[in-house]
């Protein structure tokens, strides 16, 4: 089944029929400041301007990817989103429920909803905990069940990523990382929740076992109709998983697009430079291929350019670009772009 | 010769803080002054009263003591020179008496001055002294160690509230001694050399000394009788056996003499039951449920074999007694001498006639009371040998006996919030030494007045711990105040210990000697309990 | 030392490398690690070789004992519980096991120069990255104090790390992950080594920052003509650089080829399902990833059947009994696979049998 | 890193005010009193007379406040009298006065620091010297015989007590082989070559006594962390540079693994000045400690209060260093 | 999900010959921690003294029955017979019968008061390390304690509840009340500052995270993923704990805060003893040894506990 010429989150087979179009996640003017403080008063004196005014939508039952450099901002965009830090300003509405207001006991019945799987899948597991409780613990938290029911919605979530049953007293250290994986990806599903952040599940893991997970995501999402924020800066895996993708640069989003629109014709330099980057596994391609070379790196987010902060390295800037900042505007086709000269 | 044999080391393992008696009553700070300050008499080894910076010791008979007791007059010996080289006059000494009867001063020696109604230099020689109550003993001012002359234009300007910030003239008081202070830490050590104005122009044969502190006794011994490092260690509180095997190796040796230092045990006659809350060991909490029954105090005494505690903790330190007053031997009686034999038969005899049962348990109980004691004392590790001796010879006659052992700075220390003195004596019996200064002992026996039992209302001071009362007793001591010639005076102190005996509020156990560890190549000293013991010091010399 | 000046430093040229006698050699080699659950046979015969000039890519999976393999090169595998049990390792055909501790320093950093995984741990957090660059400098060069100062600034200059004199002075945790791997390379560089071992020197880092390091890499293969041995498991950046490729599986190599022939036609199942499973960003875009089932063996004992078997769709029985031995087919690409004609000839010649 | 320091040191004050305020609590709650160590042929009267003009007629209170200004106004002033030669006011100043020797607790300090710091300082320098070349080889060669015997050495030396190690010396050195002196000579002054041996073997016993002690601790800490350190990439990354084996041990492995010992170090320092009580009790040494535990066996409460309060300046000081010094030596802890 | 599935079976296929020990190996997480526990040959050694020790201390007062507090001063400074297996003091008790009447006293007192330090230096760097705003304050609160005198405090504390506890507990657990509680409160600071510190460093891991973003609250937080993990500081604070407290029990003594003077305990034994070293060596010599041997013997246990407890060890 080919995906290309269709709607990307209408394609997912069993989902829901209809919640295709339906925004299931509203992120509005997020922003995430880290204060700097300094002098004798630790007044403070500055901020890293992690994640500095992002507004994007996910769709029910679709994946949005998020890519960029390292120190971008993804993973403070995907924790501010459940919580997991303090936001500084902006709004995020999962289902019409304004999570940064949450507060206490609301926010904690809230995170029954929202769940997040791990960048590293052996720091993010808890390594004197065996599988069964680290899998309940979510369970624990939220749901009083019986022995014997917690027994069997843990095995229920091995099995459903693929994991025997009869592992369930071993410990992390045990397993390899794709199956270190599979505890974090059925740890968030332990509360069957409607939307999962996926920080860079795959970037500490073996390629071959990445497809592993990769397939798994896909599965589920088929299954259980869930929507992913899909945070990697592994350009062909988004390629393969997302149907729409963000790609971020020193706090802000650049170009928001479909997949086959974005892989396809990039617009904003720094998306152009970013694809040209990924090397292809083809020796004859790889050896034709033209590639935009950024020089530098990524300037500081507490101190970001003035203007466009990607002018430092753009290979195209002008004098405009350090006066404006550029609009996150919508073009013709759909697609969201922040530069001057993108049509 | 002066200076010919070099230095002597001597150790204190108290360390002197301050060398001016009159600003610290501690032995060690007065014994460390002794060097240089002197009196104007002192007492010798045996007791006997010796003119130190005078001619001769007034007396009724030779007139220097007036007929009606109230006055007394010394002659200083011409020619006494300050180790600055200035002329010792009367002055000073009627300065010295000024400066510690300042109320402000907080003069430690005080008590030596009681009743003094006024100091005067008749002249440059001569001192007189006028009391305001007859005086059979006027030997207070200026006799002893604890109270020496001082140089008036030293102190000048350190008297009253000043005293404390002179720590110059504290740390280094110019005396007539045979030493000068030639460098002290305080607490630590003092060095002195030889006074170039002593009278005895060929004393002292040590050029100088260093005296030491710091440290434990049984350390102190070890560097005297083991390592030879030092000279001469102070008050070797030390089990006998350890001392021995020092002795055995032959580089020095234990000497001791006995003075009036008695430990015993102090009952308690009032009750110590902690429910009583604030009336507890005070008269008005009532008597004690059983200790006030002389049988059974008499049998507590019995059941003892101070024969054994003396050799357990004391060897040559320790002599068994049965008085609360042993010495001078004028004074000793020997009424009581039926506790030097132990006789646990005797005893239980005793308690059975008292009507004292022994329980399943093997203690004796009587009326729902049982005799179960509480047993205090200081911490030190003689004491809690003899505290285990005494449990179990006690045990022998159904007594059963809990231990407590309290630090010294708290069972000692005045603080009337602490429960744990030995003034509260929130206890059944406590045990502790005692002694008195000098020879006469009509102010020790007068601490077992009524009027002086400590309570709330007088702050707890008071040295009559055993919460003793009897108007006897206080007429005695009145009547001893207006005695004056010794014999009769020894008749009165000996019923008045004899009275304390019967009635068991006081048990003696040993009469206990000072002690000391000298090196065998030290010459020239006889061990003085009644005075400081360095007062010899200018004839200390060493053996070719 | 005429690297500062810029002319080329060639000491061969790269053209054509196969003519020359390989700088390194790895042969037969057999490496054991004693663990508390037992010995880890984690290489079991491994041999390639590398000629000056030439860039060896060497892939495989995690585990697959790449590292281990390039750490026994300089004896550089904790003993224990390592225990190299067969082999050898020759430098320029010098036994690089029997070399006294003097000759192996001078080996290390000196003529062959490393590149570790992870630049984060890598440096060492309290010292400058000056004084970690001039440490080989002085220890191999002999250089004063000043000179390899002045040198290591050159060296970062080369490794394109702007201001270089200024940085000399910084500390690793100021430089971001792409410059502290440049500045690893310019450790590996600093000597002028005859060989240069990368192992996974881009894993960690961002496709623009990798995208820069191989640059680095070509432009600096061809100026001084050292020999690099690659590790990766990043077949993308293998088809950018490599001249040869050895896919390693299970302490094995199990396909040697030059790069275009294997990308062309893998001809071990291991070598073709790896290169199966990544996606690209370009071209079509398959429904599902390919996958290969299982996990590579924990080996307790020296394989004696093939170690790919049971995860391979076209295992007979042959390969559940008897490991095959790599074979060239006289094109200079070797497999090791039961299904490849020269494999079974090899193994009938009793050759290679390992 | 200097607004840093300054802004702990900022809220030290306060900090150190609340303590120095219950340490005085403390002090007047326990039970010792001034009188304790006089003869009991002093009567009570006379003792309550003493009590008197100590100054422990006064509340509580006051008491505090007249410590507090002495201390902290008069005692500074003094100081910079000393050593300006300026005179400030009519130095009328009342300054603390210890009630055992009527002496200012100042004067005392300064006259015990030397030899405090002497031996118990050297005794912590030993416990370096000694902890640190065992703790880097037992973490080089861990469970070798070495390894074992260092654990062993160090749990023996931690669970035996200095007065009995103490006591072992001497009867060891002093009594049986007349080696060493068991007695420290505080009034010896080093003049020359004869009297630096007298210092040196005065202090061999007590020096080591402590520094035994102090280096079966640091042994282990050492070790951990040196533990830590060896397994790590940059140790690999050393090597592969070619560095011998001394220098990829003692430059790069010890470098970071001194890093958490020498905090330990410094935040252990402020006990080198509050002296080693039963060491120098032994040998006599009678500095701080001795000074300290004297005082507060005469319930001398200006020196204890005094002392004790130094003290806790020290540790909130050494904290700061400790943390200040982390700083320095791991470049990548920055405090701003 | 066709080829998902079939990745399960193969994925395990490698395994299969480990998944049925695994099997067995994890029947019961306990055997698991003992099996671990007892291949470590330290670990059992320091077991095995220990249990030794606590045998000779329990039981061996019925065999060797004389009464520690009896005195026979005919029998004074005996050396070894078969009547004083280990010799006599200078009061003629037995030196046997004491060191193992002592060595149940100071093995309680050690324990205790060195489970209470812990826990109380545990309690206290864990609040300080978890909770920015308590952080301050609780070190602050740690540098008093390591400022304050502890001599004069100790006395304090021995004025205002002696007593007290001697009423409510009798005058020997009253006591043990009282060291416990002081030798308690007075050396848990060490242990807190060590504690914050890792704790500082745990609770930014990711898994510290994970346990967040489902909802746990901060407690569980510290229960479930902060206490487990600092177990190995903790350990070896424990370890120097007991030797510690032993030592500091025989200290209080002297302040008459210990148990009362005739009732032996182990460090009381060694002190009384030291100065009769030269005279009866073994009076030193036992007590000393039997201090040594319990905190090697402890600290072996938690080396080996450290290894059971932590499955990434015991895995291997
Ligand atoms: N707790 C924090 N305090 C201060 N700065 C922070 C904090 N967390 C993140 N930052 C900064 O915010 C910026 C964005 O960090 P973030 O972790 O979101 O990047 P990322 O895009 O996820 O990078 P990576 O791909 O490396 O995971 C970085 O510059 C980082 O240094
Ligand atoms: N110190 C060690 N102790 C025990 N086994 C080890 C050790 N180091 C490596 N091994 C084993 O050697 C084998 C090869 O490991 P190696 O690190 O070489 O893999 P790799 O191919 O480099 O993997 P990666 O791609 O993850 O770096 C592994 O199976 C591993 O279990
Ligand atoms: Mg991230
Ligand atoms: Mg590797
Ligand atoms: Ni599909």
């Amino acid at each position: 089944m080919s995906l290309d010429a269709m709607p990307p989150a209408a394609g997912a087979a069993p989902a829901p029929a209809g919640s295709g179009s339906r925004a299931l996640l509203k992120v509005e003017d997020l922003q995430v400041l880290f204060p700097i403080y300094k002098g004798l008063l630790r007044r403070q004196v500055g901020s890293v301007r992690a994640v500095d005014g992002l507004s994007f939508e996910v769709r029910k039952g679709e994946t949005l990817g998020l890519v960029g450099e390292s120190g971008c901002g993804k993973s403070t965009t995907g924790r501010a989103i459940l919580r997991l830090t303090d936001i500084t300003g902006g709004r995020v509405e999962l289902d019409g429920v304004d999570v940064a207001a949450l507060e206490g006991g609301e926010l904690r019945r809230m995170r029954r909803r929202m769940q997040m799987i791990f960048q590293d899948p052996h720091a993010s597991l808890n390594p004197r905990m065996t599988v069964a409780s680290i899998i309940a613990e979510p369970l624990d938290e939220h749901m009083a069940l019986g022995r014997k029911a917690r027994q069997a919605r843990v095995g229920e979530l091995m099995d459903a990523v693929g994991l025997r049953e009869d592992f369930a007293s071993r410990y992390p250290h045990e397993f390899s990382g794709g199956q270190r994986q599979r505890i974090g990806i059925a740890r968030a599903l332990a509360l069957d929740p409607d939307f999962i952040v996926c920080d860079e599940p795959i970037a500490a893991l073996d390629v071959s076992i990445q497809a592993q997970v990769v397939n798994l995501l896909e599965d589920l999402q088929k299954k259980l109709g869930l929507t992913y924020l899909f945070i990697s800066h592994d350009l062909s895996m988004v390629r393969h998983l997302a149907s729409r993708v963000a790609v971020m640069y020193l706090g802000k989003i650049v170009e928001l697009a479909t997949r086959e629109q974005l892989y396809a014709s990039p617009r904003h330099p720094y998306t152009q430079a970013l694809l040209s980057a990924v090397p292809s596994p083809d020796p004859a391609r790889e050896a034709s291929r033209e590639r935009v070379i950024l020089t530098g790196d990524v300037p500081s987010p507490a101190n970001p350019p003035s203007g466009c902060r990607f002018r430092t390295r753009c290979p195209v800037a002008q004098p405009r670009c350090a006066a404006e900042v550029p609009e996150f505007r919508k073009l013709e086709d759909g697609r969201q772009v922040a530069c001057h000269f993108a049509e | 010769e002066r200076g010919a044999d070099g230095q002597v080391n001597i150790i204190y393992w108290q360390a002197v803080s301050i060398l001016n008696p009159y600003l610290s009553g501690g032995t060690k700070d007065v014994e460390g002054a002794s060097l240089v300050l002197e009196p104007l008499a002192r007492y010798d080894e045996t007791g006997t009263m010796v003119p130190w910076l005078v001619e001769e010791i007034p007396t009724v008979e030779n007139g220097g003591v007036s007929e009606d007791l109230m006055s007394i007059t010394w002659k200083l010996k011409p020619g006494l020179k300050w180790s600055d080289g200035s002329d010792v006059t009367a002055a000073d000494a009627v300065f010295t008496a000024d400066y510690c009867m300042d109320e402000t001063g907080g003069c430690q020696q005080v008590a030596n001055y009681a009743d003094v109604a006024s100091v005067e230099a008749v002249d440059d020689l001569t001192i007189k002294i006028t009391f305001t109550v007859p005086k059979p003993v006027p030997y207070g001012p200026f006799v002893g160690a604890q109270s020496p002359i001082l140089q008036a234009a030293q102190f000048a300007d350190c008297k009253g509230a000043k005293a404390p910030e002179c720590t110059d003239a504290n740390f280094g008081p110019i005396g007539t001694g045979p030493y000068v202070v030639a460098e002290f830490k305080p607490n630590d050590v003092v060095v002195y050399e030889a006074n170039p104005h002593y009278r005895e122009a060929d004393k002292p044969a040590f050029g100088s000394v260093l005296l030491k502190g710091g440290g434990d006794a049984v350390s102190a011994a070890r560097s005297v009788m083991e390592t030879g490092e030092f000279d001469y260690a102070w008050n070797m509180q030390v089990e006998p056996e350890i001392l021995a095997q020092m002795e055995a190796r032959g580089i020095g040796k234990v000497i001791s003499a006995y003075g009036t230092s008695v430990e015993r045990f102090e009952v308690n006659m009032t009750n110590p039951d902690p429910d009583l809350g604030d009336l507890r060991s005070t008269v008005e909490g009532g008597p004690h449920p059983f200790l006030t029954d002389p049988k059974v105090t008499r049998a507590l005494s019995m059941a003892i074999d101070r024969e054994i505690l003396v050799e357990a903790g004391y060897g040559a330190a320790g002599q068994v007694t049965c008085n609360v007053l042993p010495a001078p031997d004028l004074f000793n009686s020997t009424a009581n001498d039926w506790c030097k034999t132990p006789d646990v038969d005797g005893a239980n005899a005793l308690l059975d006639e008292a009507g004292w049962v022994v329980g399943s348990d093997g203690v004796r109980e009587k009326d729902g009371v049982k005799l179960s004691l509480l047993y205090q004392t200081s911490t030190n590790s003689v004491r809690q040998g003899t505290q285990a001796l005494i449990k179990q010879m006690w045990q022998e006659i159904g007594v059963e006996t809990e231990l407590r052992n309290i630090s010294g700075s708290v069972f000692f220390g005045g603080d009337p919030s602490s429960p744990d003195t030995f003034q509260k004596l929130y206890a059944d019996v406590e045990m502790f030494t005692n002694n008195f200064d000098g020879t006469d002992p009509e102010k020790y026996m007068a601490n077992w007045r009524c009027s002086e039992i400590p309570s709330p209302k007088n702050n707890w001071l008071g040295g009559n711990n055993p919460r003793f009362c009897s108007e006897e007793y206080d007429a005695l001591v009145q009547t001893l105040a207006g005695t004056a010639k010794i014999e009769e005076r020894a008749e009165i102190a000996k019923q008045l210990n004899d009275m304390l005996m019967e009635s068991g509020a006081i048990i003696p156990l040993i009469h206990r000697g000072r002690v000391a560890a000298m090196a065998n190549t030290i010459e020239g000293h006889a061990m003085n309990p009644w005075d400081s013991e360095l007062w010899d010091i200018a004839s200390w010399s060493r053996a070719k | 030392m005429p690297l500062a000046d810029g002319a080329p430093l060639s000491r061969a040229p790269a053209a054509d490398p196969a003519g020359e006698a390989p700088v390194l050699e790895v042969d037969r080699l057999e490496v054991v690690f004693d663990t508390r659950g037992g010995a880890v046979h984690a290489i079991n015969g491994v041999s390639f070789s590398v000629r000056p000039g030439e860039l060896l890519g060497v892939v495989g999976e995690s585990g697959s004992g790449k590292s281990v393999t390039m750490m026994s090169a300089l004896d550089l595998l904790p003993s224990p519980p390592a225990r190299r049990t067969g082999g050898a390792i020759r430098y320029q055909g010098r036994d690089v096991s029997s070399m006294g501790p003097k000759a192996l320093r001078k080996l290390r950093g000196g003529d062959i120069g490393f590149v570790f995984q992870d630049p984060m741990t890598s440096l060492n957090p309290v010292f400058t990255v000056g004084y970690q660059i001039c440490e080989p400098l002085r220890a191999h060069l002999g250089l004063s104090r000043k000179q390899a100062r002045k040198r290591a600034a050159e060296l970062l200059a080369m490794v394109g790390i702007p201001s270089p004199e200024a940085r000399l002075d910084d500390y690793p945790h100021q430089f971001s992950g792409g410059m502290r791997q440049r500045v690893m390379v310019a450790i590996a560089l600093s000597c002028e080594p005859r060989v240069i071992i990368a192992d996974e020197p881009t894993t960690a880092l961002d496709v623009t920052i990798q995208a820069q390091i191989l640059d680095l890499v070509r432009d600096l293969r061809h100026r001084t003509g050292a020999a690099i041995v690659w590790v990766t498991h990043d077949l993308g950046v293998i088809a950018g650089i490599a001249d040869r490729v050895a896919v390693m599986y299970a302490g094995q190599i199990v396909e040697e080829a030059p790069v275009a022939a294997i990308f062309a036609g893998p001809r071990h199942p291991y070598a073709a399902a790896l290169l199966e499973t990544i996606p690209d960003v370009e071209g079509e875009r398959p429904e599902r990833l390919t996958t290969i089932p299982g996990q590579p063996p924990i080996l307790r004992a020296p394989p004696a059947a093939c170690a790919f078997a049971p995860r391979c769709a076209h295992a007979f029985d042959r390969c559940h009994a008897q490991n095959p031995p790599l074979a060239d087919d006289g094109t200079g690409h070797k497999a090791a696979c039961w299904l490849r004609p020269e494999t079974v000839a090899a193994a009938e010649a009793g050759e290679g049998a390992r | 890193m200097l607004t840093y320091t300054i802004r702990r040191l900022a809220f030290a004050v306060p900090t150190l005010l609340v303590i120095s305020f219950l340490i005085f609590g403390i002090l007047d709650l326990a039970p010792s009193d001034p009188t304790a160590q006089l003869p009991l042929t002093i009567p009570p009267e006379v003792r309550e007379k003493i009590r008197l003009s100590l100054g422990l007629g006064d509340p509580f209170i006051v008491r505090y406040f007249k410590w507090l200004v002495q201390f902290m106004v008069n005692e500074p002033l003094n100081i910079l009298e000393q050593w300006t030669g300026w005179t400030i006011g009519d130095g009328e100043r009342l300054r603390v006065l210890s009630w055992q020797t009527r002496s200012p607790v100042v004067d005392l300090i300064v006259q015990r620091m030397p030899q405090t710091l002497w031996v118990v300082g050297m005794s912590y320098v030993v416990g370096i010297v000694i902890a640190i070349p065992i703790g880097v080889i037992s973490a080089y060669r861990q469970y070798s015989w070495f390894d074992q015997f260092g654990t062993l050495f160090s749990m023996v030396g931690f669970s035996i007590p200095t007065f009995f190690t103490g006591l072992l010396f001497i009867v060891i050195f002093s009594v049986t082989l007349g080696w060493l002196p068991s007695i420290y000579d505080t009034t010896l002054v080093v003049e020359d070559w004869d009297s630096f041996v007298a210092q040196v073997k005065q202090m061999i016993m007590p020096t080591m006594v402590l520094g035994l002690y102090n280096a079966s601790q640091l042994s282990r800490f050492m070790r951990a962390s040196v533990l830590d350190n060896l397994n790590q990439d940059y140790v690999r990354t050393a090597r592969a540079k070619g560095m011998t084996e001394k220098v990829v041990l003692l430059i790069h492995v010890l470098r970071n693994s001194m890093i958490p010992v020498v905090t330990v170090i410094a935040l252990n320092l402020p006990q080198v000045f509050g002296g080693a009580i039963i060491t120098e009790q032994i040998f006599r040494v009678n500095g701080l400690g001795q000074l300290l535990i004297g005082a507060i066996e005469g319930g001398d409460i200006p020196t204890v209060q005094t002392l004790t309060f130094i003290f806790a300046v020290l540790i909130v000081v050494f904290n700061l260093i400790a943390d200040v010094l982390y700083g320095i030596l791991d470049p990548r802890i920055r405090y701003d | 999900m066709t080829d998902a599935a079939a990745v399960r079976p193969d994925a395990d296929a490698a395994a299969a010959a480990d998944a049925a020990a695994a099997k067995r190996r994890h029947s019961s997480p306990w055997r698991d921690v003992w099996a671990q526990f007892s291949s470590h040959r330290g670990a059992l050694a320091g077991a095995a003294v220990f249990a030794f020790m606590l045998l000779v201390v329990l039981v061996g007062p019925f065999i060797h029955d004389v009464d520690p507090q009896k005195l026979d001063i005919r029998a004074k400074n005996q050396f070894m017979s078969w009547e004083h297996p280990l010799g006599t003091d200078n009061l003629g008790r037995d030196m046997l019968a004491q060191v193992m009447a002592g060595g149940q006293v100071s093995l309680a007192v050690g324990v205790t008061a060195m489970l209470l330090s812990v826990l109380l230096g545990t309690a206290i760097g864990v609040t300080a390390g978890f909770s920015r705003r308590l952080d301050g304050p609780m070190m602050r609160l740690t540098d008093l304690f390591l400022a304050l005198p502890l001599l004069p405090l100790l006395l304090v504390i021995i004025m205002l509840f002696r007593d007290t506890l001697r009423q409510a507990f009798g005058p020997e657990s009253g006591i043990f009340i009282l060291i416990v509680f002081v030798i308690g409160i007075t050396s848990w600071m060490q242990t807190a500052r060590i504690v914050r510190g890792d704790v500082l460093a745990l609770k930014e891991r990711e898994f510290v995270l994970a346990a967040r973003s489902v909802g746990a609250p901060g407690r569980r937080i510290i229960t479930r993923h902060i206490l487990p993990n600092v177990l190995s500081p903790i350990m070896v604070s424990a370890t120097l704990g007991v030797a510690n407290a032993i030592i500091t029990e025989s200290a209080l003594s002297f302040l008459g805060l210990g148990f009362p003077s005739d009732f032996p305990t182990w460090g009381r034994l060694l002190y009384d003893g030291a100065n009769f070293m030269t005279l009866t060596p073994d009076r030193v010599i036992w007590p000393g040894l039997a201090i040594s041997l319990t905190v090697l013997s402890v600290n072996y246990i938690g080396d080996g506990l450290r290894d059971a407890l932590d499955p990434r060890i015991r895995g291997r």
